[in-house]
């Protein structure tokens, strides 16, 4: 039985089509997830997708994270079940609590929706799976409020822990500042939780799927899953 | 304190009142959300202060086409 | 039904005028009503009466454009017109101006515009695929027009990222002429299934008129007649309260919306727009051939103690109408309420042909539908040519050119009409959807089309600098060049849209430059078999007397037949040969600098011949162009525009990152003139591309044009760090890259103290 | 108020403040930008609404990770 992708539905979310696509593509079944039920429909991987979560006017993900949805989201999680939020996703679960850290409006106060390369900062984690560290992927982003931020002690242990799944890096894989497109501290362009199943990231893997739009390195997020999991849901 | 006209539609309001409603607070009856902005001004004379701060937020802070403002200054 | 006459004396003249409507309007519709309009049916009439919702100046005209083909499925007079895509797939377009707007506020006035559009769209049941926007600002180097195009950019993106509906291409223009008038034209392409499109009518007396969305606030009243004069200290003091758009609200209503069409109990659909509930209802009861009656006080408002005349003009945004069938409403509203929007059951339609308003059940207005919609008197202001003769008959090649060839072709560089506008469509998101196959940045927008071999192309173009001169030329020429920026990616045009942003109407000249603007679209669409299908009118775009200069902006779609054979505007391969197709230009020495991004630069004027433009040519060249594309002859194509066939080889180089070397395509014909090699430089003449292949396909190339019957010479090459044209000038590619792609970020960056 | 914890950074305040110094205010020596969210709320008791509108603040309206929160009531 195909892996089941669960994608969130809060009112304001707009990349719910885009990861069904990634995720067909990659092989799996995409479940639309209804902000308002309680219920992940039996889903192996629930995704957080992209948009703006009830207009993101007070702060991005703010509200979103108090919907019945996200309950159920925690749960999933705290069993270990894996959890992807992209953009407005990773938003939300900061927001949620279920990672840490803050995402501000972006140092040029501006808008960008751009390409991007990412360094792949560690790999034991489900969606990281077949990702070796090093690795360069190119995936854009889109967002005004990609900015991560985080006191000291929690960057120093996202940092030990090596929590930082990827940065924002050159197409040498240098992490300067022109190739950080929104000023995030130390060039984070993901996190991961302690345990490893909750990954936020601010790029947009679902939009780099496809040669034929430019990319396809973000496509191995999702197989990588898949890998991961196929053993364990037979 | 930059905030919209009352005659002007706050969206960021609406949804705030909305969340606050859905969280469990029944009792907010509206709300309206503004920018407020905090500046440190060097100058003893705070009746200057007072009229130069004016100035800024007529020129430059508010939007008069859907924003009024109001300020307060505290000496530090 | 009486109506108390006693409270309306006969208007003043000023309030007639803040009406918008003339004293013989006001007297047609008294004529026509057997009685004079109460102070509310006098607001209706003013706001249905109005240029922006009448068309009533240019209605005449506009009749002139062809209109129909065998795509068409809807041409102008509904929501956006339509083309038939095949399989089942249509797809429905329109480009509106929010210039008046945008001037009181940029970023909401930008943004609204974004809005309503994006309305219209889902309206009639297509989902909304792609934006694209016409932006034109005063002199880029003054700050507060640096501002306000920073706040522009601000909201369109706005809106459109919250949506999620991708910003895909554009066009960004500065000269001073717009330096009071800025303007911002926004264009929306939906797709539908032919079931699926839904029609903004109202029909079967007894159904239910829900409103749905946004609750109803004072703003934006009056603002279909602000947009429809001009912009003057005076008209500060009648600005409406200025629309702040809900992105996030809009969302869900489309979302709501789209789920609902193809509902057997749906009957109609329409947005509000200018003039809020009272187009919109008019409108959908007009072309149902019903009536309606609207009970005032059952519309949610945002403010107490709103008048019925306030409401029914209000244009508050984010809010939609419908008629269901009778007894479905509460399954209607529970579908909204899903998505946590609140609807009201506000009116019912009715046999009788009248609008009627109703406030606590006593009768407000009551006016037939006939004189509401369509009684307004049309208007035939008085045309007549400016006598221009003068500047036509003057030489621009006898100007002493301030610059060195290589100087100048640099400054053009980094002329903001001809940079780089990544810092413009960096900040929309262009992506969302995951269609985009080329995005902003080249010729034309292409977006793949699920489950299709073929894709859409889109583009936006303005007519040429020299309209003041000759509008009809210069729109013709927009038209052309719509149709060449769709030939480089491969496709052919399928419809036009179109804005036309004019000044005064009343102003003799102005009626003779929109007169002759639409008589040039009408040539040119006629004779390239494009359908002009929607379109949009914004006259009085003027300030203290000055008016624009007239700037129709056109959309055009177009469909390539094979996503896979999509070509971009950058060279690809160090070694291919460049060749230039197309007629190399016109007059004695080919070369016309006429009306050109050079003139302007150099010398700020506008003077000399409109370039010549050979329609037949144009055909024949686009069709050769697709041609050598499907045969996979080619490895970049692009059209010489702005700036022309100097700045057209740089592009190519720039966005290629590869230099190239080049002969002068053309030679004088006797002695030079002054100016020539600037003129054969930057000269704008029109229908020419300049393409790379490989040397392999040469000789194959040079057979197709000439089957084609189309001009073709091979020029040079592709490679090196230099750009050059040999003889004439030659800039250092990694130069000409740090101007071009600077030339909008460092006047953006620039700090506030290098103002104006 | 809700506004940035002073160890943000906070481009947007850095923008107020360059744009005040570049149209003649230099006595500006620094520049914050926050939110000001303006509740009305039902109920008659004080104390009791001030405790409520702490909780929503801690909840909803400010993020304790960025945000630092004041607030007032006063009665219509
Ligand atoms: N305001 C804008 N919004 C989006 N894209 C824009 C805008 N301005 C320019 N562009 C992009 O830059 C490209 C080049 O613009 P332009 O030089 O006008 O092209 P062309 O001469 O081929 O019509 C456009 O095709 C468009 O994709
Ligand atoms: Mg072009």
């Amino acid at each position: 039985m195909s892996l089941r992708f669960g994608i969130a539905v809060f009112p304001g979310t707009w990349s719910d089509r885009d990861c069904a696509h990634a995720v067909e593509l990659s092989g799996a079944v995409a479940v639309p997830l209804w902000h308002a039920d309680r219920d992940l429909k039996g889903c192996d991987v629930v995704i957080l997708p992209g948009g703006f979560a009830y207009g993101d006017y007070l702060r991005t993900g703010a509200i979103a994270r108090f919907a019945p949805l996200m309950e159920a989201v925690q749960e999933h999680a705290r069993a270990g079940g894996p959890v992807l939020g992209i953009c407005n996703g990773f938003q939300i679960l900061c927001e949620a609590g279920m990672l840490p850290g803050a995402l501000l409006r972006n140092a040029s106060l501006q808008f960008r929706c751009q390409p991007c390369w990412l360094r792949v900062e560690r790999a034991s984690s489900p969606f990281l799976g077949t990702l070796q560290p090093g690795q360069l992927l190119q995936v854009p982003v889109s967002h005004g409020e990609g900015r991560f931020y985080a006191d000291e002690e929690t960057m120093a242990r996202l940092n030990a822990e090596g929590r930082v799944a990827f940065r924002y890096t050159d197409s040498s894989g240098q992490a300067t500042a022109a190739a950080n497109p929104n000023g995030s501290l130390e060039s984070v362009a993901g996190i991961l939780n302690e345990r490893g199943n909750v990954l936020g990231m601010m790029p947009h893997p679902e939009r780099a799927c496809e040669l034929l739009l430019g990319s396809d390195h973000g496509l191995q997020l999702f197989p990588a899953v898949l890998q991961q999991l196929a053993p364990r849901s037979g | 304190m930059v905030s919209l006209k009352e005659v002007v539609n706050d969206p960021q309001g609406l949804v705030v009142q909305e969340a606050l409603h859905a969280v469990g607070y029944p009792e907010v009856g509206g709300a309206r959300v503004g920018k407020f902005i905090r500046l440190e001004l060097e100058g003893p004379d705070q009746e200057k202060a007072g009229a130069r701060v004016e100035e800024m937020c007529r020129r430059l802070l508010c939007n008069g086409v859907i924003e009024d403002f109001s300020f307060e200054l505290s000496p530090v | 039904m009486t109506l108390a006459p006693a409270s309306s004396p006969v208007p003043s003249a000023a309030e007639l005028r803040e009406l918008a409507l003339t004293e013989s309007e006001y007297q047609a519709a008294s004529d026509q009503l057997g009685r004079v309009p109460n102070r509310l049916e006098l607001g209706m009439l003013g706001a249905l009466w109005s240029e922006h919702c009448s068309y009533k100046t240019s209605k005449a005209l506009l009749r002139q454009l062809p209109s129909s083909g065998p795509r068409v499925v809807q041409g102008p007079g509904e929501n956006a017109g339509v083309v038939d895509l095949g399989g089942d797939l249509l797809c429905c377009f329109k480009i509106e101006s929010h210039n008046h707007p945008s001037a009181v506020e940029p970023v909401q006035g930008a943004a609204t515009g974004v809005g309503g559009i994006l309305r219209d769209r889902f309206a009639m049941g297509a989902r909304p695929v792609a934006l694209l926007d016409g932006i034109r600002f005063g002199d880029a180097d003054d700050l507060r027009q640096r501002q306000r195009f920073a706040r522009v950019v601000e909201g369109i993106g706005w809106y459109g990222n919250c949506v999620g509906v991708p910003t895909v291409g554009g066009e960004t223009y500065f000269d001073a002429a717009y330096q009071h008038n800025c303007l911002v034209n926004a264009m929306c392409v939906g797709l539908a299934r032919r079931e699926q499109l839904v029609r903004a009518q109202a029909a079967g007396p007894g159904n239910p008129l829900l409103l749905v969305g946004a609750d109803t606030g004072r703003d934006g009243i009056h603002g279909a007649t602000f947009a429809s004069v001009q912009l003057d200290e005076a008209a500060e003091g009648r600005r409406p309260a200025v629309q702040v758009g809900n992105p996030f609200l809009e969302k869900c209503l489309l979302e709501a919306c789209l789920e609902l069409v193809g509902d057997p109990d749906l009957v109609g659909l329409q947005d509000c727009g200018a003039a809020g509930l009272t187009s919109s209802c008019a409108e959908m009861a007009q072309r149902g051939g019903v009536g309606l009656e609207i009970a005032v006080d059952q519309v949610s408002r945002r403010e107490a103690q709103m008048t019925p005349y306030e409401v029914m003009l209000s244009e508050s945004q984010e809010r939609m109408v419908l008629v269901v069938r009778r007894g479905m409403e509460g399954r209607f509203q529970a579908a909204f309420r899903r998505w946590g929007l609140h609807s009201d059951v506000i009116g019912r339609v009715i046999e009788e042909p009248i609008f009627r308003i109703t406030d606590a059940s006593e009768v407000v207005a009551s006016l037939p539908l006939q004189v509401l919609v369509s009684g307004f008197p049309e208007r035939h202001p008085e045309a007549s040519p400016p006598d221009v003769s003068a500047i036509l008959a003057a030489d621009p090649l006898l100007r002493t050119p301030p610059w060195s060839a290589a100087e100048a072709w640099l400054r053009l560089l980094a002329s903001p009409n001809c940079a780089d506008t990544k810092w413009v469509w960096r900040q929309y998101d262009h992506q969302v959807g995951d269609d985009t196959v080329s995005g902003p940045g080249g010729d034309a927008a292409v977006l793949r089309l699920r489950g299709r071999s073929d894709a859409l192309a889109l583009t936006v173009d303005s007519a040429h600098r020299s309209a003041p001169l000759d509008p009809r030329r210069a729109t013709a020429i927009a038209v052309a060049e719509a149709v060449r920026n769709l030939a480089c990616v491969g496709a052919e045009p399928l419809g036009i849209t179109n804005c036309l942003n004019f000044g005064d109407p009343d102003r003799p000249e102005i009626m003779w430059q929109l007169g002759e603007a639409v008589a040039g679209l009408a040539d040119a669409a006629r004779a390239m078999g494009i359908p002009v299908v929607s379109g949009n009118v914004s006259l009085y775009n003027q300030f203290e007397g000055e008016g624009i200069p007239p700037t129709p902006t056109l959309g055009v779609v177009g469909l390539l037949p094979d996503l896979e054979l999509r070509l971009g505007a950058g060279f690809r391969r160090e070694g291919d040969l460049i060749g230039l197709v197309g007629p190399p230009g016109a007059g004695p020495d080919a070369v016309e600098l006429g009306g050109s991004e050079y003139q302007r630069l150099a010398h700020g004027v506008l003077e000399g011949r409109v370039p010549e433009l050979d329609l037949e040519q144009e055909m024949r060249s686009a069709a050769a162009i697709r041609a050598a594309i499907e045969q996979r002859l080619l490895n970049s194509a692009h059209d010489c525009s702005l700036g022309g066939l100097a700045v057209t080889l740089a592009e190519s180089a720039l966005l290629g990152g590869l230099g190239a070397q080049i002969s002068p395509p053309l030679g004088p014909t006797g002695e030079r003139p002054p100016g020539w090699s600037v003129a054969a430089l930057f000269g704008e003449s029109q229908g020419r591309y300049l393409v790379s292949f490989s040397p392999a396909a040469l000789e194959e190339i040079t057979r197709l044009f000439s089957d084609h019957g189309t001009p073709f010479q091979n020029l040079g090459q592709v490679g090196g760090s230099v750009i050059v044209v040999e003889g004439l000038a030659e800039i250092n590619l990694a130069e000409a890259k740090a101007v071009w792609e600077g030339a909008i970020p460092e006047r953006q960056e620039r700090p506030w103290s290098a103002g104006a």
